[in-house]
This record gives C-alpha cells, structure tokens and sequence, in this order.
C-alpha cells in the first residue's frame, strides 16, 4: 500500500478544470518530483492533498484512508505538511518560534519538549545561530529554511516542498537540495517536490510526474520523462519533431 | 390594506434616506477598500453647512447642494491626502484604517462643538412639515425630495462611473490598480477623487438629513450604521446593490413593527448585518459594478 | 525582541508613583467660605440644557455673594461653586464627584443634568454622606433607593402625565372629548418616558371606562425615523396623542407627523411641547394646540412672588432671556440648599441634611410650599404646569387653574372632526 | 546600429529585502523584436515591472530613447509608448471589453487617436468587435489575451512588451498569439517578449536574451540561442 | 520551561512586575491616598484588566473588536442580578458574571471566520444588536433606566485590592500566553491565518478559545463595575462608546504587547481625568489626534515610542 495516494482528484474553478481526475502515490521513503509548465495544476494539487481546499471530486488516502473532509490543520496532524512556494513566515515570531508552532503539532510522532525539538530542527537545516533573529532578517534561502523547520518540526511522515529551491543561486540551490536528500534519508520523511529548477528535480527525485493543464501526461525516472516527446513539448512548446527552430 | 399600503410607502421614503446616506460610504470602500469611519462625522458636517448656509445667509438647503458637494468633496481630498494615502503599507482597509478615520471623526466632532456648541439644531423650511397625497397616503415633501435626490444621486453616479473616461478610470482602479497605472492612470489621483466623492455624497446626505432631523455635533453614529449595514447587504461598492439593499432594509425595519416593538426594530439591521457578512460576504446580490 | 523590558516597567512605576504624590490627600482648608461642588454635562448630548442649570446655579451664587455671603451661625461665609464637566458620562460624573468630595473637599453638591448620570452620581454622595440636592433628574426611580442625602426639587415625571391627564378629564367630563377616548401613549425608552408611561397609564386604570390606550409603543432616543410607529398611532385611530420625547426626537416625529396628516384632538409631547427651539424648528402653525407640561414656566412670574423675583434678576444678568424651567429648578436648588445652611446655621453636613429633611419652604414652584417627604424618597410633589400653545405663538397656562393666564382649547380645532 | 530605444542600465530590484535582479543590463533597439527567456523565478517579470516604473530599480537605470526614465512616474509611461501586456492578462473583469480597450487610450496623447485605434483593434480582432458589450470577465481565455494586447495597443506603444502571452492558451490560440505579435512587428513595433514557450518565442523573435537568478547568463540571435545546449539545459536540467 | 523559548531570562521583568504589583497593594496603606485618588486607581486597574483581555482578541489574535462592551454588559448584569437575587458575596457574582459573559461572547463564534474590517464591522453590528435586545429586556437588566445595587462602601474601597489582584493575573496571564506555545499560535494566526493552518494550527479553536477568556475577563470587570457604581444602565453598559474605549486603550499603548494596553489604560482614564478637567471643550478631539497620530507615526503606540526612546538612549550611552 502506498504512503499517500490520491485517486480520481478533482478540483474545477469556475470552468477551469485546474486538476483533472488525478491518481498519484507516494511510497514510503520516496522522492517524488511533480513538474510541468505554469498553471499545470500543480501548486492547487498541493493544496488539495494538504486540505487547504475541498476537492470537487475524488479523494486523498493516508495509509489506505480516505482523508476527505480534513482540513489543513488536521492534515497536519496526521503526518502530511507543505511548504509554499512563496515563503510565508509569520514576521512578528522569532526564528525559532516560528519552528515551535510546527513543534508543538507533531502529535505522538515525537518526543522530547517543544523547544528541544525546534532547537534540533533548526540545527538540522543550518539556522541555529539565527534561533533569536527575526524572519524578516534573512535571506532568501534562510527562509526558505525556516519554512523547510517549520513544517519539519511537525513531524511529518509526508513532506510537500513547493519550489523550495527557485529563486536561490546555484551554490544555494545545491546545499538545500543537498538538505533534501538529508531529509529523506536521515528523518525518514518521504517528499513531494515541485520544482522548476530542473537539476534539482532530476538529481533528486526517484520518480518524477509531469502535469500539464491538471492532467499527468508523463510518469517515470527522471530520465525516462526528460526524453518523453511529450514532455518536452509541453515544456519548451511544440518543437515540430527534429525542426532546426 | 390601507395600513399596508402608509407602511409601504414609508418605506420607500426611507429607504431613500438609508440609500443617500450609504453611497458614500459604499464608493470610498469599493474603490479604495477603506472603510470610512469618519463617515457618521462627514454627515455631521454636510448637515452644519447645510445649517449655517440656511441660516446665516438665507441659502435654501436644496439650493446649497452645489456648494455643500463643493466643501465636501474638498474635505474628502484633504483627508485622502493628509491621512489616509499615509496609512502603513498593506494596513489599508484594515483595522489601521478604522480607527485612523474614527480618530479624525472625533476631531470633526469636537471641532463642530467648538463652533456650533452642543445645541440641537435643524433646517426649518417652508416645506419642512409640508406633504402631498399618493396613493391614498400623506407623503412629506422633504422626504420625497431626500427620496428623488437618493434615486437621482445613483443614476447620476451610474451615468459618471460607465460614461465618463475619468468614471470608467474609477471602476478600473477598483478592480485593478497595477493594469491602471500601466495605461497611464495615475492611481493615486483617482483614490483621492473617489475619496472626495464619497464625501461629497456623505456631505449632501448630511445637508438631506438636516432638513428632516434634528442634530447636534454628536450626531452621526446612527447614520454611519444604518450605511454599513446597507453597504454591507448591498454588496460593498456596488451602486444598485447599495439603493437596493436600502429598500430592504427599510421594508424590513418598517414592516417589523407588525410583529416586533417599535423599540427593537432597529436591531433587526444589525442582526442583518452579521448574517449576510457571515453568510454571504459579497451582499446579497453578490454582483460588484465596482470591483 | 517583542516584549516589553524592565525598563517600561520602570516607567510604569514612575507613572503610578506620580499619580500617588501628583495628587495626595489634600488637609482641608480652614472654613472660609462654604463650598459646593457639581458636575454638568457641559460637553456630550445634554451640553445645551448642562448650560442652563450651570446659568441657574452661578445666579443663585452670584446673588448670594453679592449680598455678603451666607449667615451662618455668627459668620457670614461666601459661597464658591466648584463646577466640573461630566460630559453626559455616567462614569465620569461619579469619579467627578468623587473628586469633589474626597479631593476638591466640597461641602455639600448639587445635581448634574438627565435621570441617568444623577442615578450614578447620588450613589457617591450617599456613600460619603454629602448632601445632594437636584433639579435635574425626576425620574421615580431614583429616589425610591431609601437615600438618605439626596434630595430632589424637582416633582416626579409621573405626574406630568397624571397633571395632563388630569386636565384632559376635565375636558371630557366637560363634553368636549368622546368617551371612552382612546389614546396612542408613545414614550421614549428611557427612566422619564417610563415614567411618564406610568402617570398616564394609572390614571386611566384608576378612570375605568373613559380611557382606552390603543398604542403603547416606546422608541430609542434619537430615534430618527417614527414613519412605522406613526403608521402604527394613525391605523389605531386614537383620539389623543400622548408622547413623551427629548427635543430632537420631538422635532423629528412632529414633523413627520404633521406631514402624514395625522390630527388629533390632544397632542401633546410632554415637556418640551412649548420650548422655543421647537416652535422655531417646527413653525407656530404646526405647534399650535400643543399641550405641555412644565415643573416650571416664566409665565409663573405673572404675579408677584419669588418666581417674578427670580424671572427679574436672571433677565438682568442674562442679556433678557426668558428662562425656562431648567434653570428655575438649579437656581431653586441651590437657592434652597442656601436656606438649609442658613437655618441649620452650620455647615455641618449632617445638621443641614436633618434641616433640608425637615423644612418647608416657600419657592418658586406652584402649588405648595416646597417639601421633601420622607415617605416619597425625599423628592419634591409640586404640581406641573400645563400650557398650551396658542395660534399666536405663545403657550400660556391653562392649568392648575389657579396660576393659569390663558384658557385651554380641547378638541384641537385644527382637525377636521 | 541606431541608438538603442530601450537601455536596461545594470538594475538592482528587491522586493522588500528579497533581491530579485543584480545588476541587469541589456538593450533593445527600434524594431527588433526580442525575447527574455529564463526559468520560472528568474525575474523576467520583475524585469518588465521595472521598466513600467511599477517596480522602480534600487540601483541603475532605465534609459527610453536615451533618456533616464528615473524621474518618470509608473502612470506618465504610457504616454511616452511603453506599453505592457502584464502575464495573467490583467484586465478588469467587470468592465466591457469596449470599456477595457477605451481606457487603454487614458493618456492625454492617445485619448484624441482612441475611436481610430478601437477601429484598428477590431479589425486586428474582430472577435472583440463581436463581444464588445461583453465583461471581460466573461471571455475565454483566448480572447482575454486579445483585449489585453488591444488595451496596450489602444495606447499607440513603440515599445510592446508581452509577459507570457501563451500562458494557459490552447495550442491553436498560441499559434494565433504568436501570428499577432510577428504582424505588430511587422509594422514596424518594437517588442520585448517574455515567453516560456521557448521555441514559439525563439521562431518569432530575432534576439533572445537569457537571464538566471536575475543576472544576465547568456543573449545572442535566436537562431544560435535555439541550437545552444545551454538554454535546454538552463530549462531541462540535462 | 517553554519560557526560555525567548531566551530572555524572565526574572528581573517578573520580579520587577510582583515588586510593582506589591507596591501598588501596599500603597494606601502607607501613603495616606486621598479617597479619589484611591477609587481612580481602582477604576484604572479594572481599565487595564479589560484592556488586556481585549489585547487577547485584538492583539494577540488580531481580530479588532468594536463588540467588547457586549461582554462587559452581560457580566455587569449577570453580577448585579446576582448580587440583587441572593446574598452571596460579590466576588463569586463578578466570576459567575465573567463565565456567562465568556459563553456569551462564544456567540460571535459565526463571525469569527471573517478577518480585518469584515471582523471589525460585524462585532459592531452584535454589540449594538446587544445593546438593544439588553436596554429592551426590561425584566432583566431595569430597562433603560438601569439597576442599582446597595451601596456597600467598604467593597467599593476593597475594590482597589480586587482590581489590582485581578489586574496581576491578566498581565500574568497576558505574559503566559505570550510566552507559551498558545501565544505563538496566536501570533500565528494573526500574521498568517492559512500559514497557520498549515503547521497544524487550528483556528477555529484558538479564536473560540480566545473569545470565550478575553469576555470572561472583561465581564468579570463590568461585574466588578457594577459594584463600584452601584448603578449600571444598558445603554451606558453596553454602548458603543465603551467598546470603544478597550479599542482606544490598547492602540494607545500598543496594540499585541503585554504591556501596551497596560501603559495605554493607565494613560487614558489619566488624560481623561485631566483634559475633562483642565480643557473639557477638547478633551474628544485630543483623543482623536493621538489616534492618528498613532496609527500613522507609531503602530505600537506608547511602546513602540518607549522603546525607541530606550535604543535612541542605548545608543547615546553607547557613544559615550
């Protein structure tokens, strides 16, 4: 059985079919890469496995149960947490404290006080002489750490990474993909990664899913997609088969 | 039948008066997404120029609108410009803005104790107690003139805001001020006129008011009420929505003597208020012209 | 770091510690002089009639000073009045007077303005045993709590609508009203409209068979908009119009009354039925016939007595204003705190608290002389004055007969039938 | 080569503390028609929002015919013919499409030209034509990219710029788009194209330029653009 | 423990708070406090009390309230029924008050999904709906001319310790809050309802949560009120004035500090003492200046200038 899986998922906007009868699953320790162009559906699917908005059709399973009806908090709590790809932490907490209101929802899935836990977390992923400062003090890809605590310290069993590595330069990118792999094999977190920044992707995902316009088109290891026609079609736009463009 | 027919048009009357009074506050909100809380305090003084221009020179009140717009609107400019362009980024509409506006209402309401002391006033007019017939019904002529200014002041805002560039600048603004700036409307010219708009409407409905009640500098917290709770059913911003979540608050509050005391007739709008933000956020008709 | 520091508790001690020595237990002073203090509404909803008590009051002193001060005992004492503004806040004016009991060090206090701040106020004046004496709040209520110190010049609301109804009887019996009539009583939702409520009603279970009250609604203060009450009143088919209202709410619902046709044989809106604010909002021609009942009118100064005495001297001193019963009721008040002292003959709080229990004094008031029975709470039972509005502008006393200066007209002639 | 009509001086642009752009440079000359590729969250729309004056640069400049545009506030752009067709089309829903086109024409120098231009607009789109009482709302997605090149049209631009005007397009409607944005440029507009679409973008323009993390990483003709392997790599990851 | 989450040593702010709160308690007993300024004090501690307590709501979970005379009426009530029903001692009426009242408050739970100005107008709206429902259940709260209660002057002058007691255990309890696991998510909440969520917060629960203790704690203190006037009156009670003036004491101060609305309550009963005293023609519009020039200069009100003034201090004594 897998760890989460969806199946028939489903969510219209108005007409807009934004994620279309979608199956996915996610093995226990794996990293799976979600990619596809802008607006494939990808950021809404996130959504809809974290319970931040109901699905019009279809569910979301956690060891084989329908997690439908769950909103975000008890998603959570569950073992299932996500990042966003625009880092949102909460500007009037500390570093540190912005990891404790993870902490305090790992449920029974941790030991140890609160604070221990969020002061290890912030260890984990290279913040521990930020613990006092203030968010707005960092830089970008110290947030993007802080995010990556925050949801860690719940303790998920199901980890959902937004774009965490856009926006960073190479050398940035490089140690929180780095970071990435430690999650997996050291915290034994399994991960769902979208990303557009492709090596990332492709160096750390085990699987990689391609969406385009709320549908998969493409599934397979991360070579197999990157010399799927049909994914570099959708990527880079038609490329009329061998044209010299 | 009879009684029916006096409630009704009661209620029409005064849903003219609501309708008047919650434009303002409906256009300030739809287009800048601040709630005016100064608005109680703008009606206020709509109603001291109405009074002094009565009765210091002799102005017939339906005849000072012009001028009453006039000094409204400039009131609405200034306070645009001095306070509420300088509220802390992202605070706009929110509780930031409340309570800046709730300040600057306090200061028009001391500065009108200062200059017209404590004392009830009104606008005593020759038709002030006059009425004609309709329907069987006698109907006050002041109210039915507060009426034709509350269904002519829609019309007219109607006619500005679709057949006017700088109307049809102040609808795109609402809906989305970047794509304004990127066609060359300067935003922050528009926000100020909207604000001075919408002053100029609580102005005159404070002028309206002043020939049907009497007031004092205290004056306006019933007033700035009833708006939100028109604004709020009517759907914030949107013009038809305001005149005619009016209606239905008036028809509410007016047939609700059949079944409730007089006393807590009033309290029925409130309880309106929090059921439609509760339950339908957008009014009660959902559809914005605004944005 | 988001929380505060020891440095702001610092300060907080700094503040607390200068509220402490800023404003210690003061020694009282020698007695020089006899000191009154009061608070008034000078600023808030009632600052208009806060103006006229305060008048009534600084004539009283004025008067009192002028001729030397007050006799008491051997000595005679100026008097000084500490006035405070409340603005019309109940709290306010209960910490006011708490100040100046326990900080200003007054010896005696006098009323603010409106049933609702003086039902507060009384209870600090009771604590501290400082006797208060008011003109400005008659509602029942207040002196129903067995208060030993407060002391009201000013005759219960209830009576203004037993006075009216009282009037009205005569006129029925006198043919000129149907019986059973039937009435639309519309009282403002506060202690005076109840119990104005309450005059009306007894008097029409006490006369079973002539009266019946078809309406019985009340409405908020500043009620703005009494189109559905109205309704309401002219669907009943009342014969007389009985309501009781503030200025405002009275300007607004007459206007609106007279454009919706309505007509009735006795309206009346209470108190303020003849007030000049009014009759210029409204106009003469649509006040006219109005009845109202006062606790006092200028028209009293038609005869010789301390009514023309006091109408003369506030006339001298306020520019030829006519004054109105506001400022009757503070001159009275303070006038009659006065003579209390005067006869005790000390300033001792509890000798002319025994002495204001006790007396009767001859006053502006019509009817009797002035008392304050035990039994009644300490408040004063002077009869109202009717008056009535005239075509011409004027309203003048139709009843109690015996200080009457005009004749009253029942079954307003305005209406068609 | 003439003067260059648009010069991007080495700009900083950060949106509170986060820095997007360090030190951008690059130039667009009258009628050429270019692209700005890169991967999502390289800064290509921060970019154009800094040429708009929407999102003013910290550091360096903006020059428009060789003038700094520093002093010229976002609204007084459009008078000078820089025009922006924003990504996700931007309009105003709950206004006709007649109306969105009309206020595109807002700008004193454009508002006397607005009936001719509306005329042009329908012609270029007659779909417009056919739906101009409709809100803008209510358009396919399709037909809102039209209104939003209309509206930028109505303001006669010399200078287009178009932010991923494909996006979320049907294949057939990309192919329109594209055809739309050659025949502006073929009478004579020039254009700075923001395209993911990287080989749509590359077949229509003459330039491209490639930025990485706000900085500039590689430019150059789009013929030697398509064959480098590095602007596959810069979006494959191979 | 989770106190350390700040790595402040918490000792020298607690021990300077009990030091004070002791001082206070001591006071009149050793300075000879003329009786007004000893029942000023009282009614400013029950000012700060409900200061604070309004903090929970508009503060910490920054949900602005322009409802909380509500909760102030119904506990004033409830106790003075209480008081006037049976004789039970007015401690255990002013709770029983604050526990109604806190349940009371759960009432505006349907509201509470609405944030910003939405949140803000719709308590407006069920403070008035409650002023009027009260003002009209004659049987219940005497109509609009009010209940009075028996005088008692020595409660009236124990109601310095009471106020000051209660006044410690909101700070205390303001302090906890902040400084607990509970306040982060509060704080959570407020900067980022949905961010929130996302890490396992639940809302719905802290803001029920929140409610029903910031109208406990403020009926608590219109219970405590009523005993001090001995006359209470809906209108007065429950009026819109009232709620207010929680507002104006908090943003004064400083709006989600601990101390804010502390220094904030203490600030306004004292200006309003004195500007009705001293220039009662201004005393409305001096408010409405602060306000603005609060909102627009200093968000963090009084705090947000001390604080200033304490690094431009540090920074001098650095130089020198």
């Amino acid at each position: 059985m897998p760890l989460l899986a969806t199946r028939a998922l489903t969510k219209t906007f108005g007409g807009l079919r934004a994620v279309d009868a979608l199956d996915l699953h996610l093995e226990e320790g794996e990293i799976l890469g979600v990619i596809g162009p802008n607006g494939a559906g990808k950021t809404t699917l996130f959504s809809l496995i974290a319970g931040s908005i109901p699905p019009t059709a279809g569910a979301v399973l956690l060891d084989g149960v329908s997690m439908l009806g769950r909103p975000a908090f008890k998603m959570v709590r569950a073992g299932v947490v996500r990042t966003h790809q625009i880092v949102k932490p909460f500007p009037n907490l500390s570093v540190v404290e912005n990891v404790v209101v993870g902490a305090l929802h790992a449920g029974g899935r941790a030991t140890g006080s609160v604070r221990d836990r969020a002061v290890e977390v912030l260890a984990f992923v290279g913040l521990e002489d930020r613990t006092h400062a203030f968010p707005g003090t960092l830089t970008l890809a110290g947030r993007k750490r802080l995010e990556l605590a925050r949801a860690l310290a719940t303790a998920p069993r199901v980890l959902m990474l937004d774009e965490v590595i856009a926006g960073l330069n190479p050398a940035e990118a490089q140690a929180l993909a780095t970071l990435i792999r430690r999650i997996r094999d050291e915290r034994q977190v399994s991960v769902i990664m979208i990303e557009h920044v492709m090596p990332a992707v492709m160096s750390l995902s085990d699987r990689v899913v391609v969406l385009d316009r709320g549908r998969k088109i493409a599934e397979g290891t991360p070579a197999e997609v990157v010399n799927d026609s049909v994914v570099v079609d959708a990527y880079l736009g038609e490329n009329h088969e061998g044209g010299t463009a | 039948m009879e009684r029916f027919i006096d409630l009704a048009l009661s209620a029409v009357l005064l849903a003219g008066l609501y309708a008047t009074m919650a434009y303002g506050l409906g256009i300030i909100y739809g287009v800048l997404r601040v709630v005016n809380l100064a608005h109680g305090g703008v009606i206020m003084m709509g109603a001291y120029m109405g009074w002094v221009l009565h009765r210091k020179l002799g102005v017939d009140p339906y005849l000072s609108i012009p001028i009453v717009v006039a000094a409204s609107y400039l009131l609405g400019v200034a306070m645009y410009r001095v306070l509420v362009r300088h509220l802390p980024r992202g605070a706009a509409g929110g509780p930031a803005s409340l309570l800046l506006l709730f300040g600057f209402w306090l200061v028009l309401r001391n500065g009108a104790y200062l200059l017209f002391t404590g004392d009830d006033q009104s606008i005593t007019t020759a038709w002030s107690t006059s009425s004609v017939v309709v329907l069987g019904s006698q109907l006050s002529v002041s109210r039915l003139a507060v009426l034709a200014i509350g269904s002519v002041i829609p019309v007219g805002l109607h006619l500005f805001l679709h057949r006017t560039h700088l109307g049809r600048a102040i609808r795109a603004v609402a809906q989305n001020p970047d794509s304004c700036t990127l066609v060359g409307v300067d935003v922050e010219r528009i926000y100020g006129i909207t604000f001075g708009i919408g002053t100029a409407l609580a102005g005159v409905a404070g002028l309206l008011s002043a020939t049907l009640f009497a007031f004092n500098p205290g004056s306006g917290s019933s007033e700035l009420l009833k708006s939100f709770v028109v604004v709020v059913l009517g759907g914030m911003g949107s013009v038809p929505g305001t005149g005619l979540a009016a209606l239905i608050l008036a028809v509410v509050e007016v047939f609700a003597i059949l079944v409730l005391p007089s006393y807590l007739t009033s309290a029925v709008g409130f309880v309106m208020l929090v059921l439609v933000l509760v339950i339908r956020p957008g009014g009660l008709f959902g559809h914005r012209v605004l944005g | 770091m988001n929380i505060a520091r020891p440095s702001f508790l610092k300060a907080l001690l700094a503040a607390l510690a200068l509220l402490a020595v800023g404003l210690p237990a003061q020694a009282a002073p020698p007695k020089a002089r006899v000191s009154v203090g009061a608070t008034l509404p000078l600023t808030g909803s009632e600052a208009r009639i806060g103006g006229f008590v305060k008048e009534g009051y600084e004539l009283a002193f004025e008067e009192v000073n002028k001729a030397g001060g007050l006799q008491v005992g051997n000595q005679k004492l100026p008097v000084a009045l500490t006035l405070l503004d409340d603005a019309t806040n109940q709290a306010t004016a209960v910490s006011l007077a708490d100040k100046l009991i326990n900080s200003d060090k007054v010896d005696f206090l006098l009323g603010t303005y409106s049933s609702h701040l003086i039902e507060a106020q009384s209870t600090v004046a009771e604590q501290y045993k400082v006797p208060y004496l008011q003109g400005g709040g008659g509602a029942t209520k207040i002196f129903k709590r067995g208060f030993k110190y407060l002391f009201g010049t000013i005759s219960p609301v209830e009576l203004l609508g037993t006075t009216l109804m009282t009037w009205i009887d005569q006129q029925q019996k006198a043919g000129k009203l149907p019986k059973p009539a039937k009435i639309a009583l519309l009282w403002e939702n506060t202690a005076h409209g109840k119990d104005f409520r309450k005059g009306v009603s007894d008097f029409v279970a006490q006369n079973k068979g002539a009266y019946i009250i078809s309406v019985d609604e009340s409405f908020a203060l500043d009620g703005k908009d009494f189109s559905a009450l109205l309704g309401k009143v002219k669907a009943a088919k009342v014969d007389l119009f009985l309501a009781d209202a503030h200025l405002p709410d009275y300007i607004t619902m007459h206007r609106q009354y007279v454009a919706s046709g309505l007509c009735h044989k006795v309206v009346s809106y209470g108190a303020r039925g003849s007030e000049k604010g009014a009759i210029d909002a409204l106009g003469v021609e649509n006040v006219k016939y109005i009845l109202s009942g006062v606790w006092w009118s200028s028209q009293l100064a038609a005869k010789p007595g301390p009514s023309r005495d006091f109408v003369t001297a506030f006339k001298a001193r306020y520019g030829g204003r006519d004054p109105e019963w506001f400022q009757a009721l503070a001159y009275l008040s303070a006038k009659t705190l006065f003579a209390a002292i005067q006869q005790a003959g000390t300033v001792d709080r509890e000798a002319v608290r025994q002495k204001l229990a006790t007396m009767k004094v001859k006053s502006l008031l019509p009817g009797g002389p002035l008392e304050f029975p035990a039994a009644l709470g300490q408040q004063a039972q002077n009869p109202f004055v009717v008056q009535q509005n005239t075509p011409d502008g004027k309203s003048p006393i139709i009843f109690p007969q015996d200080v009457a200066t005009g004749t009253g007209v029942a079954a307003n002639p305005k209406c068609p039938n | 080569m003439s003067d260059p009509l648009l010069q991007v001086e080495a700009i900083d642009v950060a949106y509170g503390d986060i820095q997007v752009l360090y030190g951008l440079s690059f130039e667009v000359h009258a009628g050429e028609i270019v692209t700005l590729l890169g991967s999502n969250g390289a800064g290509k729309t921060t970019t154009l929002r800094a040429i708009t004056g929407l999102r003013p640069p910290q550091a360096g400049q903006v020059r428009f015919r060789g003038e700094s545009l520093a002093a010229v506030p976002a609204a007084g752009r459009a008078g000078l013919g820089i025009a922006l067709v924003p990504e996700g089309r931007e309009l105003w829903p709950q206004l006709t499409v007649k109306e969105n086109l009309e206020l595109g024409a807002y700008g004193p120098q454009a508002r006397p030209h607005a009936k001719q231009n509306l005329e042009k607009v329908f012609t270029m789109f007659p779909r417009l034509e056919e739906r101009q009482q409709q809100l803008a709302g209510s358009l396919s997605g399709g037909e809102q990219q039209m209104c939003a090149i209309g509206r930028a049209l109505m303001s006669e631009p010399v200078l287009l710029m178009l932010d991923e005007p494909s996006l979320g397009l049907a294949p057939i409607l990309v192919d329109q788009v594209m055809r739309t944005i050659s025949d502006l440029h073929a009478t004579g507009m020039t254009i700075l194209l923001v395209e993911q679409n990287l080989h749509r973008a590359l077949e229509v323009s003459q330039r491209g330029i490639v930025i990485e993390t706000g900085r500039l990483r590689l430019h150059g003709s789009s013929a030697e653009l398509a064959a480098s392997p590095e602007i596959r790599a810069a979006y494959l990851g191979l | 423990m989770r106190s350390r989450i700040r790595g402040l040593a918490p000792t020298p702010i607690l021990a300077g708070f009990l030091l004070t709160g002791a001082a206070l308690a001591v006071l009149p007993l050793v300075l000879e406090l003329s009786i007004y300024t000893h029942n000023l004090m009282t009614l400013t501690f029950l000012s700060v009390a409900g200061a604070l307590a309004w903090n929970w709501m508009g503060g910490f979970l920054g949900q602005v309230s322009f409802g909380h005379a509500a909760t102030f009426g119904v506990g004033g009530f409830v106790a003075a029924r209480i008081v006037l029903w049976a004789p039970v001692p007015a401690p255990l009426a002013w709770l029983v008050g604050g526990l109604v009242a806190g349940v009371f408050a759960l009432g505006a739970h349907p509201a509470l999904r609405l944030r910003g100005p939405y949140f803000s107008i719709a308590t407006i709206g069920l403070g008035e709906a409650t002023r009027l429902l009260f003002t009209y259940w004659e049987d219940f709260t005497g109509g609009s001319s009010g209940l009075s209660l028996p005088i008692e002057t020595a409660l009236k002058h124990r109601l310095y310790w009471w106020g000051l007691g209660l006044v410690v255990l909101v700070t205390a309890a303001s302090w906890l809050i902040r400084r607990s696991g509970l306040g982060l998510q509060l704080l959570a909440i407020k900067a980022d309802v949905d961010a929130a969520a996302d890490l396992g917060v639940s809302a719905t629960f802290y803001q029920d949560l929140m409610i029903a203790l910031s109208g406990a704690v403020v009926g608590v203190t219109g219970g405590m009120w009523a005993s001090y006037f001995s006359f209470i009156e809906p209108n007065d009670m429950f009026g819109f004035d009232r709620s207010i003036g929680f507002v104006l004491m908090a943003v004064i101060g400083g709006v989600g500090t601990v101390l804010g609305p502390l220094l904030g309550a203490v600030v306004f009963v004292l200006l309003r003492q004195y500007l009705l005293a001293s220039y009662p023609q201004l005393y409305l519009g001096v408010y409405g200046l602060l306000l603005i020039f609060i909102i627009l200069f200093e968000p963090l009100g009084l705090t947000g200038l001390l604080r200033r003034l304490w690094q431009r201090l540090s920074a001098l004594r650095g130089k020198v």
